[in-house]
């Protein structure tokens, strides 16, 4: 078996991954299973990111999503105690009406995929080094890059401020 | 490696599994996992676009890295409106939420 | 552009408008200020007109006093007003009608100092629409004059005023839903640089475009002026509204309709007036018919006016629809005419309503016995309706039958014959509330003192003057329709 | 201005004109309160009035042309509306006739009308009427004649429903506006289009063209049928003659001006002044033969069955306006005028005696009157059977001669039925009036005795007694020189004939014979002539006779031979149903038919369409709000469904 | 090298965030202090945006323009945040602990629509979007004492975050089309792929971000439950100053097409015909005056559609000053909301009853900001919408138009119901009577002027929309 053969079974093994843990995180009632099926759909998308020529990218995907996205998740989930609620029943039209339309959704996208002529840029450069990302994080991408901290600031604000771990829990 | 259109049907594929999430899950919890699907979908089209068409290999990471960062931040804003909810309600199921209409 | 003289017309405007914000700063507990101060401006826009009207030069005819000023330049809007024979007889009608209906609601106590703010933001709307001569203007105008309709009548109005209220503002403004594109649509067709009547009238649009615009503003302003079958907010509405409004939207309200289908429809699409004019002449006598028929089942006093104006508004449809100098003349006379005698009647039976609090025919009956003079002036309205002759009304609808029977015989002969059903039921109406038998409910009722007399005197004077001395008016109108009409045929 | 006073005549016309006017707009702003006042000033201006007219007949007695003045009032682009005045013998003459009777009934009117509460209103309407009635008459074009025909018409509707708070009273006021009106109708759509053909509604002018054939005879034709629309209506001719029976409501002076001796001479005198136009049209001329033959027929039978004293005269003058329009529809234009002036003399005559009657007995029905001893008011009852003379025509009252002459013309038709019918007419007449003459004075059973001017009753004071001589007096002065002028008229027949027709020279004399081709009816007394005379004179007698044999002598039943035929009686005494025909048409085919269609249509189809849709509006708004329905999944369905379609639909 | 005077106000915004970030680290602040000191940042803000208002330049390496367009967006901004804190003097909606970080949230809010009108490059768009709708997320779930509205904050967000995935969804696509994030480049670009599907769906999908911001149909639905279940002053915010932001976007993005595509022009069209007709439809039957003014919201958003799908000059410049006219009126009346609902609670429409007694003055702005909203002359919101039908007719949609001016009928249906209530109604009980102080007053007179001013004589204010229209990249 070739390198290449095995990278494309290695791909379709992790296509297959990252679904089964989509389908996990959407489809069981149990709000755990979901966010293992997250951490393990996530995981595979930080592996297409590999094949997709990034190890940044991939790094940053199992460090931001799994790390971060999923704990905070699983925090709210022990904080909100849904284990202990009962788990309603599942509306059949509800659910039927939703795969219909994101059935239809899936389909024109497929149909916008296949029906574009994608055309490679003329001139492509080669350069993938982290070292051009930071550069143009603090040139281009300047004013994004400080925006997002603002981002996490208010998200951090808000957090504290909406959930009620105000002053009155600190005072 | 594999084609443009692979990763594109991924994409989409996952956009349209966090769709259905969003659109069937009743745990508000469960939806925002789905909304993190869609995200992740929307990333893989443009690492995809990265790789496959754009100039500058740079500027899809970026942006990728930027979305990841968002993803985190609307989380966090998610969950803690979430538990406003549950400590008014007791209750995390979306369909307890619908006092206002009309 | 000649701006040497006195802006008369601006100045008439702006005797409402400062009427208007003079009457927002007295304060609440003055009612009595109210009114006088409302007398006051009112005079003034009477006198104004008056003025305006008499010194309009009829050798020299065109558009008068004139002013035009740039007022939105990427636009095209101008400020622009002018005075010629189509306009002056309203003009004066309007000022006329306020004063009186100022006069009329002296008795009022329920929130005067609104009302008259109201009715004078109403009625600058209306001075704006007749002296404006840019198409922005007329249709910003045109909706000033309407939406005070609805608390005047809502807060003020008799039976169902809600109902009537919100009918009439609706319908009416429903209403400019055409008028608006319409006006849009020629400003775009004409190179969308102005909005000047005269220079739009100038371009020469293709027949189709006119035959559209006209269409739209045919229906568009045939709502307020009481085209069948758009006309039945007329007699819900003027049953709910209170005495002085009634006046001024059936006596000057419905004339702006008239007057637009004349001033903008006429005027920019004769092509369109051309191809739609069969429509139009057949609308305006199933009105005729149908209004006098319809009004001759009614029991309520108002109903049975708001159904004949529906009859006389048609009349001045028919007119204009002939395109002749004589249709137009009689419309436009009809229109001042029949305003007049509307204000007239209303206020007649504003007065009975107020002391009997019914309008109902039935019930009343031998009003004649106890108030003569307050029965008289509904009377003298009634004969002016029916056309006797030596009322205003008379001179106006014999030219237009004139014309309509030269140019629609058919129809023409139909709407002389409603003229018979007219009669009949303006007579019944006279016979049932005022004739017979003295009726005992109303004998404690005193008749019309002097100070509420006053303004049914004038309407009675203004009638009968422009019905014995006609040329006083039609020179003026003719001195402007004959070119227009000469225009329309060219 | 300065023309005014330097032409007499001219000024006198004016004044003659405009001085009622004068005085009613006095009265109504200035003396409403003062009766006296307000009589005194109206009688003062009819006045004037008459003497100005009789100046006039006078001044232009010789004139040879008409006398025309003319000053624009209005001018519509080409239309021009002029306001004048036309004086030639037919105008002056008609003048004269009303300003006098307006004159008499006023000055009778202050006896029979005093007391009432409405006295100055009384009189302003009279002079109102007089105003338009005398605007009318001589006005030169036919706009204004029209403009004042409806004014009359306005006029009789105000007199006629002068006691308003009587039900029939105003009814009956309404009924004469509105079916006069609807034979105005006629008049005002043959005037526009005879403008519209023409171009000139001057009366001289239309007259002259019509004469030289100027005017297609299609046009004229039509215009002429529709301007006798005019006619009909106010001249009572069938079918629009039941208003006129009914208009006896107003005051019985009223009845005397109005209906008998002016405004429904209007029609006929209008006919008679655009006579020329008119004979310009066969056609036009045998419809209006044919339709005053009808009237003057059934109005005759009506009067046969009838009790009430007024009515009996309304009828008859229904009847005789029939025979008029004959007259002048055969083409006599002579004889139609004057049957006119004569019947203006001896119909006012009649009512004015009547209302004497009527005013003493309070009462309308004959046999009552003569019950309570009516003919014991020795003058009103001479003057009475003197104007039933001059009625049925026997000589030498002056009914005698303008029937004769009628008559004569009928005889020169070629159609023998015209004459017949006429003589007919002549017979009914004389049966119907001495059949109330006869009642009055031999009342069956004997007299009552009354309370009025003979009786001692209680309740009649001396003082009362004596107010009431003032009254009567005032009332019976006008009365005999009523008589005086029946009894004279008759012979004023060859100087009037002279006056009107050989002056005129564009008159109908010469016109006549290609009208109707009655040559011998003005000039002769020709074999034909004369037998005519003793016919009708028979006829006249005759009828007299038969009224004598079943009311008048002693062994009389008083019963009339109606009583055997109970279903002809019925037939005439209700009008021949015309009123139930009209009434069941107005209930059927207005108020209940088209009324009442239209009004369930505006209500239900027109006024409820547009609430439907106002409804349709606010119940989508309704529907509509269910998909905002407060779940969120569904919510985000609907847009993300939306979505889709929408990304579906860009790759269509 | 940058000019930093070009970011003037931006800045002076980061520096108001961190005031009253500093303010909510402190244990215990005095509310009134607060809202003295929001009050005066706030206006001097507004003063610093006019005052920068004529600048022009590019910043952060062409990801940012300052022009015309954007500033006069950025002082509309400023006015509304202005007008927002100047009534927030009885902040009863918002807990009295947390008020520090309700004025942080709101500069940051305005700081981040600032940017969204100025920048110029997609993932600074993003970026700014999303941390505009973080904050309003925030802003909407702080209300007290309202549980019945508990709901609203997560309604909120979970619709902006699905709205947001379709968004950076359609972003992407763009990117594959343009393969570049700067709006200049997709504007040279994107015209001549449009036949693409990629490139109009990735167009439609991106715009979808900035209609749910509008409240367009059908991305309206998280409006009405927002506009009620907000607090009065967060509601008076979303309704005004992000609603400025969402047009200016809106204007921006359509704009990249160029008006080659009819499918898009047609798809817009039906937008804005349903949401015109969607939004004055249910707002016929609502009680809840907030709610009311949602709905009015979504149709409105469809006229300024109608400005906007003209593609041309003249229609945005038409949409600007319809955005205006939209500002001034839709603060008229909450002002009044906020005025007479002092205690923060929601306001039904009968509670209006016996307004013209109570406070006259307020009566008579809520009169003329209804009939204003409803297009009625002399007010703004008659002349805006003239610009706007005037625009599209221009381009021949007459039939549009003619649905426009019916839907302004019907919407007059339920803006007389409001009048009604204020000027007709009698209270059943009575009702306070409404207390307001002299700044009020003022603000009233002022905002009553403004609304007939702007509508009678528009003329500069054309110019000032057309010039900034000509701005436009």
């Amino acid at each position: 078996m070739s390198t290449e053969a095995f990278a494309q079974m290695a791909f379709w093994m992790l296509v297959g991954l990252t679904f089964a843990g989509a389908a996990i995180a959407v489809f069981p009632r149990n709000i755990l299973h979901n966010v293992l099926g997250l951490a393990l759909a996530l995981a595979g998308v930080g592996g297409f990111y590999l094949y997709l020529g990034s190890f940044f990218i991939a790094l940053m995907q199992l460090l931001i999503y799994v790390g971060a996205i999923t704990i905070a998740i699983v925090f709210a989930i022990m904080l909100s105690r849904p284990l202990h609620l009962e788990i309603p029943k599942r509306a059949v039209p509800k659910v039927a009406m939703a795969a219909v339309a994101s059935f239809i959704f899936f389909a024109a996208i497929l149909g916008v995929v296949f029906r574009t002529q994608w055309t490679p840029a003329v001139e492509r450069s080669t350069d993938w080094s982290v070292e051009t990302i930071g550069h143009l994080l603090l040139t281009r991408y300047d004013l994004v890059f400080e925006v997002i901290s603002l981002v996490l600031l208010v998200a951090i604000i808000g957090a504290i401020v909406t959930a009620g771990f105000t002053r009155r829990l600190s005072s | 490696m594999n084609s443009l259109g692979t990763y594109l049907v991924i994409a989409a594929a996952l956009f349209s599994l966090g769709l259905l999430g969003v659109l069937q899950r009743r745990n508000l919890i469960g939806m925002l996992i789905a909304v993190e699907l869609m995200l992740n979908g929307a990333n893989i089209n443009f690492m995809a676009f990265n790789r496959f068409l754009a100039p500058e290999p740079a500027v899809g990471q970026i942006i990728t890295l930027f979305v990841m960062g968002l993803a985190a931040a609307e989380a966090a804003i998610g969950l803690s409106i979430i538990l406003v909810l549950f400590r008014r309600v007791h209750s995390i199921n979306v369909e307890r939420a619908q006092q206002l209409k009309g | 552009m000649e701006m040497a003289h006195f802006p008369i017309l601006s100045a008439i405007l702006m005797s409402t408008i400062l009427g208007l914000v003079t009457i927002l700063f007295i304060p609440d507990d003055r009612p009595k200020l109210v009114k006088q101060v409302s007398l006051g401006f009112a005079g003034v826009g009477l006198i104004l007109a008056l003025w305006a009207y008499f010194s309009y030069d009829v050798q020299k005819g065109g558009l008068q006093f004139v002013e035009r000023y740039l007022w939105v330049k990427s636009l095209g809007i101008y400020w622009f007003n002018a005075l010629d024979g189509i306009n002056a007889p309203m003009l004066l009608l309007t000022s006329v009608v306020l004063f009186t209906g100022v006069l009329t609601m002296w008795e009022l106590e329920l929130r005067v100092k609104e009302f008259f703010a109201f009715m004078f933001l109403l009625v600058a709307g209306v001075y704006g629409v007749f002296i404006a001569m840019d198409l922005f203007w007329i249709f910003v105008w045109y909706d000033v004059s309407l939406f005070p309709m609805y608390p005047l009548i809502a807060i003020w109005g008799g039976t169902r005023k809600e109902y009537g209220g919100m009918k009439l503002t609706l319908y009416l403004l429903a209403g400019s839903a055409l008028i608006l594109p319409a006006i849009l649509y020629l400003w775009v067709q004409g190179g969308s640089t102005t909005f000047d009547l005269f220079e739009l009238a100038k371009m020469g649009f293709s027949p189709q475009v006119q035959r559209t615009a006209f269409l739209m503003l045919y229906l568009g302003f045939g709502i307020l002026a009481g085209v069948w079958p758009l006309h039945t907010w007329s007699p819900v509405g003027h049953v709910a509204a209170p005495t002085a409004v009634s006046m001024i939207h059936a006596g000057v309200l419905m004339k702006l309709g008239a007057y637009g289908i004349l001033r903008l429809g006429m005027t920019l699409c004769p092509e369109g007036l051309q191809y739609w004019s069969q429509l139009m002449a057949l609308l305006a006598t199933i009105g005729i018919v149908y209004g006098a028929f319809v009004g001759l089942a009614q029991t309520d006093l108002k109903y049975v006016i708001g159904y004949s104006s529906v009859s006389h508004m048609g009349i001045v449809g028919l007119g204009l629809s002939t395109m002749t100098v004589n249709g137009i003349n009689g419309a436009v006379f009809q229109m001042f005419a029949h305003g007049v005698m509307t204000a007239l009647l209303f206020s007649a039976v504003g007065y009975i309503y107020d002391r009997t609090h019914t309008k109902m025919i039935p019930e009343l009956g031998g009003l004649s016995k106890t108030m003569p003079v307050a029965s008289a002036f509904f009377i003298i309205a009634a004969f002016a309706g029916i056309g006797v002759p030596f009322m205003a009304s008379f001179w106006a609808e014999l030219l237009v039958f004139i014309s309509a029977v030269k140019t629609y015989p058919v129809r023409g002969i139909l709407a002389v014959m409603g003229l018979v059903v007219s009669a009949l039921f303006m007579l019944r109406v006279v016979q049932k509330t005022f004739y017979g038998e003295k009726n005992e409910r109303w004998e404690h009722i005193p008749d019309v003192p002097l100070y509420l007399a006053t303004p049914r005197i004038i309407l009675v004077g203004v009638i009968l003057f422009f019905g014995m001395f006609p040329k006083v008016m039609l020179d003026v109108i003719q001195s402007t329709v004959i070119p227009f009409v000469a225009s329309l045929t060219a | 201005m300065i023309a005014f006073f330097k032409d007499p005549v001219l000024l006198a016309a004016a004044l003659a004109t405009s001085l009622p006017f004068l005085s009613m707009a006095t009265i109504l702003i200035f003396t409403r309160h003062n009766q006296r006042l307000s009589a005194s000033i109206s009688i003062g201006a009819v006045t004037t009035s008459l003497l100005c007219a009789l100046y006039l007949l006078v001044t232009l007695h010789s004139a040879g042309a008409p006398v025309q003045y003319e000053f624009p009032w209005l001018l519509a682009d080409q239309l021009l509306i002029p306001f004048g005045y036309l004086l030639d013998p037919l105008s002056l003459l008609m003048l004269t006739i009303v300003a006098a009777v307006s004159f008499l009934v006023q000055v009778y009117s202050v006896g029979y009308m005093s007391g009432d509460p409405g006295y100055s209103r009384y009189y302003a309407f009279q002079s109102l009427f007089a105003w338009a009635m005398m605007s009318m008459v001589i006005s030169p074009s036919m706009i204004q004649l029209f403009i004042f025909w409806e004014l009359v018409g306005l006029a009789s509707y105000l007199l006629i429903g002068f006691y308003y708070e009587k039900w029939s009273a105003s009814q009956a006021g309404k009924k004469a506006f509105v079916m006069t009106r609807l034979g105005d109708i006629g008049f005002f759509l043959g005037l526009i289009i005879l403008l519209l053909g023409f171009g000139n509604l001057s009366i001289l002018k239309m007259n002259e063209a019509a004469q030289a054939h100027a005017i297609s005879p299609h046009l004229l034709t039509l215009s002429a049928l529709l301007i006798f629309g005019g006619v009909m209506g106010k001249s009572a001719q069938f079918p629009l003659l039941t208003w006129l029976p009914d208009a006896m409501e107003g005051p019985t002076p009223v009845s005397a001006l109005l209906h008998s001796a002016t405004m429904v001479a209007a029609g006929v005198y209008m006919f008679s002044r655009i006579f020329p136009f008119y004979s310009g049209s066969p056609e036009a001329m045998t419809m209006a033969l044919a339709i005053g033959t009808i009237t003057m027929l059934l109005s005759s039978t009506m009067a046969m069955a009838t009790y009430d004293l007024k009515q009996v005269w309304a009828y008859s003058t229904v009847s005789q306006l029939g025979f008029m329009v004959m007259a002048l529809a055969a083409g006599g234009y002579f004889a139609g005028v004057f049957h006119l002036t004569t019947h203006a003399g001896f119909k006012a005559l009649l009512f004015l005696c009547s209302g004497i009657f009527i005013h003493e007995y309070h009462t309308n029905d004959f046999r009552e009157i003569g019950r309570q001893g009516g003919r014991n008011l020795v003058i009103p009852m001479i003057c009475m059977t003197i104007g039933a003379l001059a009625l049925s025509g026997i000589f030498p009252f002056s009914g005698f001669f303008s029937k004769e002459a009628v008559l004569g013309v009928l005889a020169m038709q070629p159609n023998r039925i015209w004459l017949l019918a006429g003589l007919l007419g002549a017979l009914m007449t004389a049966y119907y009036s001495f059949r109330l003459i006869f009642f009055m004075l031999f009342p069956k059973g004997g007299i009552e005795a009354h309370g009025g001017r003979n009786g001692a009753s209680p309740g009649h004071g001396g003082h009362e007694e004596e107010h009431h001589g003032a009254i009567f007096w005032c009332m019976a002065v006008p009365v005999m020189i009523l008589a005086a002028i029946t009894v004279v008229l008759g012979f004023s027949q060859s100087p009037l004939e002279h006056f009107l027709v050989g002056k005129a020279a564009t008159g109908a004399h010469t016109l006549a014979v290609e009208g109707g081709g009655s040559h011998a009816a003005t000039e002769g007394h020709s074999p034909v002539h004369y037998m005519v005379l003793i016919s009708a004179v028979s006829m006249a007698v005759g009828g007299i006779a038969w009224a004598w044999l079943e009311f008048g002598r002693k062994k009389a039943t008083q019963e009339g031979f109606l009583r055997w035929l109970p279903k002809i009686e019925q037939l005439f005494a209700r009008r021949w149903y015309l009123d139930d025909f009209l009434r069941k048409f107005l209930d059927t085919a207005i108020y209940s038919g088209v009324t009442s269609l239209f009004t369930r249509n505006d209500r239900r189809i027109i006024d409820g369409g547009i609430d439907g849709i106002c409804q349709f509006t606010v119940a989508s708004g309704r529907l509509f709000s269910f998909l905002q329905s407060g779940m969120l999944q569904y919510n985000l369905l609907v847009m993300i469904g939306a979505v889709a379609l929408v990304v579906l639909y860009f790759l269509m | 090298m940058m000019k930093w005077v070009l970011f003037v106000p931006e800045l002076f915004y980061t520096l108001m965030a961190l005031v009253f970030f500093g303010a909510s680290l402190s244990k215990k602040v005095d509310p009134r202090r607060l809202y003295v000191w929001a009050l005066a940042l706030a206006g001097m803000g507004l003063l610093v945006s006019v005052l920068f208002a004529r600048q022009e330049g590019m910043l952060f390496f062409d990801a940012y323009r300052v022009d015309l367009f954007s500033q006069v967006f950025k002082v509309l901004l400023a006015l509304g945040t202005f007008w927002v804190i100047f009534s927030c003097s009885e902040l009863k909606g918002i807990n009295e602990r947390q008020h520090a970080e309700f004025y942080f949230l709101m500069a940051v809010c305005t700081l981040a629509m600032m940017m969204l009108v100025s920048a110029v490059e997609l993932l600074t768009i993003y970026v700014a979007i999303e941390l505009s709708s973080y904050s309003l997320y925030l802003l909407v779930s702080m209300r007290q004492r309202a549980d019945e509205y508990v709901e609203t904050g997560i309604k909120y967000f979970m619709i902006g975050v699905t709205a947001s995935a379709f968004m950076i969804f359609g972003i992407s696509l763009l990117f594959g089309m343009v393969k570049s994030t700067y709006v200049i480049d997709v504007v040279r670009v994107l015209p001549t792929v449009i036949a693409q599907p990629a490139a109009v769906v990735g167009l439609v999908l991106a715009l979808s971000g900035f209609f749910f911001k509008q409240a367009l149909f059908p991305f309206h639905i998280w409006a009405p439950d927002v506009y009620q279940g907000a607090a009065n002053q967060v509601t008076t915010y979303i309704g005004t100053a992000s609603k400025m932001a969402a047009a200016a976007m809106v204007i921006r993005f359509v704009g990249f097409s160029g008006g080659e595509s009819g499918v898009l022009i047609k798809l817009l069209v039906a937008l804005s015909i349903l949401s015109m007709t969607f939004g004055n439809l249910v707002a016929i039957i609502q009680k809840d005056l907030k709610r009311l003014l949602a709905y009015s919201s979504i149709a409105h958003a469809g006229y300024m559609m109608i400005g906007i799908l003209s593609m041309s000059q003249r229609g945005f410049a038409s949409a600007i000053y319809y955005a205006l006219a939209y500002l001034v009126m839709t603060y008229a009346c909450f002002m009044v909301i906020m005025r007479i609902a002092e205690d923060g609670r929601n306001l039904q429409i009968k509670e209006l009853a016996g307004l013209h007694k109570r406070s006259p003055l307020l009566a008579m702005t809520l009169m003329l900001g209804l009939f204003g909203l409803a297009g009625i002359p002399p007010t703004v919101g008659f002349t805006g919408k003239f610009l706007v039908f005037a625009a599209a007719l221009e381009k021949g949609y007459l039939a549009l138009v003619i649905i426009g001016m019916i839907n302004a009928t019907i919407s007059l249906y339920y803006y007389l119901i409001v009048i009604k209530a204020a000027y007709l109604l009698e209270p059943v009980h009575p009702y306070p009577a409404v207390y307001v102080d002299s700044w009020t007053r003022y603000l009233s007179i002022i905002l009553v002027l403004a609304m007939v001013y702007l509508g009678v004589f528009p003329d500069q204010f054309v110019a000032l929309t057309e010039a900034a229209a000509r701005s436009l990249p």
